[in-house]
């Protein structure tokens, strides 16, 4: 966005009156103070009723009932992804804990129960036995995502994540799995789910 | 029942009246500031609690009450203590000398409890014969909560923000003595209820309009309000005088701020709109239905210019201190003393003319 | 000394050394994978090739000794040697071997426990290639267990063969070998002879890549993530030296730490996996005594300590200072052997001071490279007796027996503790036993007061090994809860008794011995460094 | 009840002017002399004189205290500010010749000093008509002051400006 430049005649009759300048204010949040509140008095309330989101696009989304939607890029809460049966694609090779800017992330690997049917591949034998990202402390930079080589961490859109107590802010692993399931096909807001962690 | 006791009754009542109104006009207030204000700039502001964001500032209330009360170790106790309710007091004294109705023609009609009337109840409660005085007087000592305040709070953008607040107030209080001044040219007395009666009579005195302007001025510098609130702008001096209030001490504050609007709005309409008077309308010929219809038509009044308060806060930036002092001493200070002389040169021609 | 010219240096250099040690002591990285200071040249990676002027192809700098040329073949007419470790045909071949290495190589570096610490990863990064030509697939090989310690990842072995001559010329035990050819090749195991040999484990510290790994450490971490503590074995009296690596409090893994006089670059598997003894032991978590029901109740350090003085005293009042016995511990170090030494003569006022150790009952084992194990399972039995100026506790142990003395102090800290022969029937005679001692055990169960303390990886302190070298260990982890030290517990002690006592740091206390104690003359932290200090040999021979 | 509040403020005006020269901050000093002069005040719309009591606190509660207290405010003085011993005589001096002429005006040669007051006291018409009719020379000569002092003011300000 190019800077718009306004000249402003300093020494002018108008000006100096000052409360011409001062009418021109009011009138210009008088004419916002119309529209929006004419709005809200009238026809959001039948709106509601009716069941539908409101349609004045510029006024503040409505949230509970209204969510915004993330852009594509968006980083938000953390997945931990699942490969097509249904196992954890996670090596625990600690990447993403080591690029963690804000040390969030802490690991314990461990050898995975399913390491006896593929002898011949080391990928498989490894797994972590404890996963865990202290969302207080993370400050969704994506470099975890960046970091994973076998692409098990992912930023999800979701944004309306809170815990009632810290303890409830560390998400493990079966939580990070909850938020794949709930997150995998892309439309967790389109769909309107919500995300219950408090257990 | 004798007259004195009576009065006494009647006084209460209008007391408990008054400052319910008050209260709960201020709760109001803040609802209207924050919705208004959401309007104006295009947004909904609190739509949530109680039907369309009504409860909000009860909801907001009790929060402030039911907060912890932190009293910071530096700051002076004594003073810091009664600042809030020094702030407060006179915001709810201004509203005694308001006459809000018409007289009741009650005299010798039997009341339950009362027995029979003695006397006319006159909406208003007090009715001294100084009030425009009475006004000035408590107006002027509401600064005292602003500078105890912020000198309590041993912290140097309070102190500041008391400076300011002081200097501002008493820079304004000039101009909007000389205003009163020519109303009560116009009006001849210093009593409310008379200054209404006799803008009954003969015209608003908002014809005088540069007096009502230079008034209109005056009051929203007394008020602290924008573009006059250089005691607590953020920005600067991070909430001035009350940063660190909390809890209902911070609330008092609050009620001080949204209370005087009330009163000046009221005092505004009193002195300038003709008070309870519906133009052309003679309401004692309507009794007890023209009581009603004047009451409502003074909160009409007085309601507009609340929102005129709101509006011009959310329109207008905020003065710089030397702007302040400039518009204040060289621009309005002259002004309204040629408003007093001209408006005693036309009283007196107009005098002359029906005589 | 033949003249050389080592990338544009000129150096004079003793005939007979390779090129490689030679560019390594001038401060030239030559990488390599087979070549090892301590095994015989093999020459097989052919990482280390170097353009030598004059010889027609490149040379392997591990095996290539500098000569003396005679004089008309000297280049330039002076230098016997000329070196390029940086030409174009270097890097190239060195590219290309880095290629070939890799062929085969898993790209499994996340789940790799060597990535971090792997010569193939360091050197694909400075010298390989960075992208892989070959659209062939690896030759799959499986992973096997070598033994009980140690398992071998096949696919990702680069056929070094240094651990094959590990076990030839350092264990002689040749339990190793490579199999098949070609790109079949696989170090394997003889039929019914797994890899089970007491050095075993070096074999993963001198695997260049994450191929050979030990059970124990396998997936527990990721080793940049890992702190490193540079301390002394406690497994036998060797004091090999050891790096302790440690994670989040906990000890994860030891390292053998170079030492030429002690353990060269070796350690043995008993001292490797020792530490699991010592931390996952069951701890005395707070000072404990035996109430007047004969329960065990829990108390604190404070109480104790006035109960033991009151007790004391009574006896002392009875009985005169002699009643009162202290025994010093092998497994404890010098300081705090002194610091009991010092509560007794000085403090107390007794000379009933033995020293207590299990008996030696292992024959001391000795490698074919002349690595050895102690039989002595003690790391401070020679420290122990120095400064207790006591061989053993009989002494004390009679004393008890009839009754001469009442009360006992008892230093603990011997690996899975607990009586020593004999002693559990002994100490029932006592009126007062204190045992202060990290480990819950018969002994201090049935200790009147247990004060606790801490284990090797909590505190500092020096042992003396077999030798007379006297070696530091530092403190690598911090105590899970708040357990005082055993030196802060005796000291302790010390000023309940003696008000006068000046409280001492653990250095502090190295120089008291120092003035003190002959053998350690001129001794300090700063002055034993971390390879230690041997004890004058004129001192010893005299004693 | 006439009595009952005329003792509440007469109280609260001689305990708030002893406060105001014993207290050691000045702050609350300043503060203290204003509750006085709200006490007055009070005393004057007993006396029916509620112009007076108004223009008392407008004036010298609501503006002059101001200043007061925003001077004290500025020159933050501390609590060890000591008053020089001249000071202290002729404030002894002056303090108790005032005091000495309120008691003597209390006896009946005193009392007789005072002309019986014929008006109605504090109006404010009254009071106007008396200001620019009888009084009308003191009140300007006042208002001249005034003017001089303003000027005064000014012309010493200016003067500092120019020097700066």
């Amino acid at each position: 966005m190019a800077t718009k430049k306004v000249s402003i005649n300093v020494k002018s009759v108008k000006n100096d009156l000052y409360l011409v300048e001062v009418f021109r204010g009011l009138m210009l949040t008088l004419k916002h103070f119309m529209k929006i509140g004419a709005h809200a008095a009238y026809q959001a309330p039948l709106e509601r009723r009716a069941g539908k989101i409101s349609t004045n696009k510029r006024a503040t989304i409505q949230y509970p009932e209204e969510k915004w939607v993330p852009y594509e890029k968006y980083r938000g809460l953390h997945r931990l992804n699942k490969d097509e049966q249904d196992r954890t694609k996670c090596v625990a090779c600690e990447m993403c804990s080591t690029a963690c800017p804000a040390d969030c992330i802490s690991i314990e690997a461990e050898r995975s129960p399913w390491a006896d049917e593929y002898p011949n591949d080391p990928k498989k034998e490894k797994h972590p036995k404890k996963y865990e990202i202290d969302i207080l402390r993370c400050i969704f930079c994506g470099f975890c995502e960046e970091a994973c080589p076998c692409e098990a961490i992912e930023l999800t859109e979701i944004y309306d994540f809170s815990a009632y107590s810290r303890e409830n802010a560390i998400y493990d692993k079966e939580k990070l799995e909850i938020v794949y399931e709930l997150t995998k096909d892309g439309k967790y807001y389109q769909e309107g789910r919500s995300l219950d962690l408090e257990f | 029942m004798d007259i004195a006791t009576q009065n006494l009754i009647f006084s209460v009542l209008k007391v408990a009246l008054v400052i319910k109104v008050l209260l709960l006009g201020v709760t109001m207030v803040i609802l209207a500031e924050r919705r208004f204000s959401a309007f104006m700039q295009d947004r909904l502001g609190p739509n949530r609690t109680f039907y369309g964001g009504l409860g909000q500032s009860f909801a907001d209330g009790i929060k402030l009450i039911l907060k912890e009360d932190v009293i910071p170790t530096h700051v002076d106790k004594l003073t810091y203590m009664i600042a809030p309710i020094v702030m407060m007091t006179p915001a709810l004294m201004t509203g005694a000398v308001i006459p809000f109705g018409p007289t009741i023609p009650i005299a010798g009609i039997s009341l339950p409890f009362i027995g029979e009337n003695l006397t006319p109840l006159v909406l208003q409660v007090a009715d001294i014969n100084v009030g425009l005085l009475y006004f000035v007087a408590i107006a002027s000592i509401g600064v005292y909560g602003i500078v105890m305040g912020g000198w309590a709070q041993n912290n140097k953008y309070s102190l500041l923000g008391a400076l300011r607040a002081s200097a501002q107030m008493v820079s304004y209080e000039l101009p909007m003595g000389l205003a009163l001044v020519t109303v009560v040219l116009m009006s001849g007395s210093l009593s409310m209820n008379e200054i209404v009666a006799h803008q009954q009579e003969t015209f608003w005195y908002v014809l005088n309009f540069p007096a009502f302007m230079i008034f209109l001025i005056t009051i929203f510098a007394e008020t602290n309000r924008l573009p006059f609130d250089l005691a607590e702008c953020e920005q600067e001096l991070v909430a001035g005088y009350h940063t660190e209030y909390s809890s209902m001490k911070f609330g008092m504050f609050l009620l001080a701020e949204y209370g005087n609007i009330i009163t000046s709005s009221a005092l505004v309409v009193t002195l300038f709109f003709g008070g309870w008077d519906i133009p052309f309308v003679d309401e004692s010929a309507l009794g007890l239905f023209g009581v009603i219809l004047s009451m409502s038509v003074f909160g009409l009044k007085t309601s507009i210019f609340i929102f005129i308060f709101i509006w011009v806060r959310w329109s207008l930036p905020r003065f710089r201190y030397d702007q302040l002092m400039n518009v204040s001493w060289k621009g309005i200070l002259p002004l309204s003393i040629l408003t007093v002389v001209g408006t005693a040169v036309i009283m007196v021609l107009l005098k002359n003319f029906y005589h | 000394m033949p003249k050389i010219k080592l990338d544009g240096k000129i150096l004079e250099v003793e005939a007979g050394k390779t090129i490689l040690q030679v560019a390594a002591e001038n401060g030239k990285e030559i990488p390599h994978y087979c070549y090892h200071p301590k095994l015989s040249i093999a020459g097989n990676c052919r990482m280390c090739l170097v353009e030598v002027q004059g010889m027609p192809k490149l040379q392997t700098a591990c095996s290539t000794p500098i000569g003396n040329a005679p004089p008309h073949r000297k280049i330039d007419e002076e230098f016997d040697m000329v070196i390029s470790t940086k030409t174009e045909e270097v890097v190239e071949s060195q590219k290309s071997i880095m290629e070939f290495l890799l062929l085969n190589h898993p790209l499994d570096c996340p789940v790799c426990d060597q990535a971090g610490e792997c010569k193939l990863q360091d050197y694909s990064y400075d010298y390989g290639r960075g992208f892989r030509r070959a659209i062939e697939d690896k030759t799959p090989k499986p992973k096997k267990d070598l033994g009980p310690n140690i398992s071998l990842y096949t696919q990702r072995c680069i056929l070094c063969s240094r651990c094959v001559r590990f076990c030839d010329e350092i264990v002689g035990e040749h339990e190793l070998a490579i199999a098949n050819r070609g790109h079949k090749d696989e170090i394997v195991t003889y039929p019914g002879k797994p890899l089970k040999n007491r050095l075993s484990g070096n074999v993963a510290d001198i695997c260049p890549v994450g191929a050979l790994v030990t059970k124990d450490f396998l997936f527990s971490a990721r080793v940049w993530n890992l702190k490193h503590t540079k301390s002394v074995c406690t497994g036998c009296s060797a004091g090999c030296n050891i790096e302790v690596a440690h994670l989040d409090d906990k000890v994860k893994r030891f390292k053998p730490r170079e030492n030429e006089e002690v353990n060269e670059v070796w350690i043995c598997d008993d001292g490797r996996f020792g530490y699991h003894a010592i931390q996952e032991v069951e701890r005395v978590k707070k000072p404990r005594k035996i109430d007047a029901n004969g329960n065990q109740v829990d108390t604190n350090l404070r109480d104790a300590i006035s109960e033991i003085v009151e007790k004391v005293s009574q006896v002392k009042k009875v009985w005169r200072a002699k009643s009162i016995g202290f025994l010093g511990s092998a497994h404890a170090s010098n300081e705090e052997n002194f610091l009991l030494n010092k509560f007794a003569n000085k403090i107390i006022g007794s000379h009933n001071v033995g020293l207590r150790a299990p008996e030696i009952t292992e024959d001391e084992v000795e490698f074919k490279a002349g690595f050895k194990i102690y039989g002595d399972k003690t790391p401070n039995r020679k420290g122990a007796s120095q400064i207790l100026k006591a061989e053993n506790a009989y002494q004390v142990y009679n004393k008890i027996k009839h009754g001469e003395i009442k009360v006992l102090f008892v230093l603990g800290g011997i690996p899975e503790g607990g009586f020593l022969p004999e002693e559990e029937e002994l100490f029932k005679k006592l009126d007062l036993l204190v045992v202060i001692d990290y480990q819950d055990s018969d002994l201090t169960k049935s200790a009147h007061y247990a004060l606790g303390g801490k284990n090797y990886f909590e505190k500092q302190g020096t042992f003396t090994n077999v030798q007379g070298r006297v070696q530091r260990f530092s403190q690598a982890v911090s105590s899970q809860g708040s357990f005082l030290s055993d030196i802060e517990i005796l000291q302790e002690l010390m000023t309940a008794f003696d008000s006068h006592w000046k409280e001492m740091m653990p250095s502090e206390i190295l120089i008291q011995i120092a003035k003190e104690v002959k053998e350690y003359k001129g001794m300090s932290l700063f002055k034993i460094g971390d390879l230690g200090m041997l004890q004058p040999q004129e001192v010893l021979e005299t004693v | 009840m006439e009595l009952v509040l005329f003792t509440i403020f007469a109280v609260l005006a001689i305990a708030s002017a002893l406060v105001v020269i014993t207290q050691e901050k000045p702050i609350y000093s300043v503060l203290s002399l204003v509750v006085t002069l709200f006490s007055l005040a009070g005393i004057y719309v007993l006396l029916n004189a509620y112009f007076l009591a108004m223009i008392q606190i407008a004036v010298y509660a609501g503006a002059i205290m101001v200043l007061f207290l925003f001077v004290v405010m500025l020159l933050n003085l501390k609590d060890s500010y000591k008053i020089p011993n001249l000071k202290k005589l002729l404030g002894t001096v002056f303090g108790g010749a005032i005091a000495l002429s309120v008691i003597f005006s209390f006896t009946k040669v005193g009392r007789a000093l005072v002309p019986e007051s014929e008006m109605p006291a504090g109006d404010a018409y009254n009071m106007g008509i008396l200001l620019f009719t009888d009084y009308v020379f003191p009140f300007e000569i006042a208002s001249i002051l005034l003017l001089v002092a303003t000027i005064g003011a000014i012309v010493f300000t200016k003067k500092q400006l120019k020097e700066n």
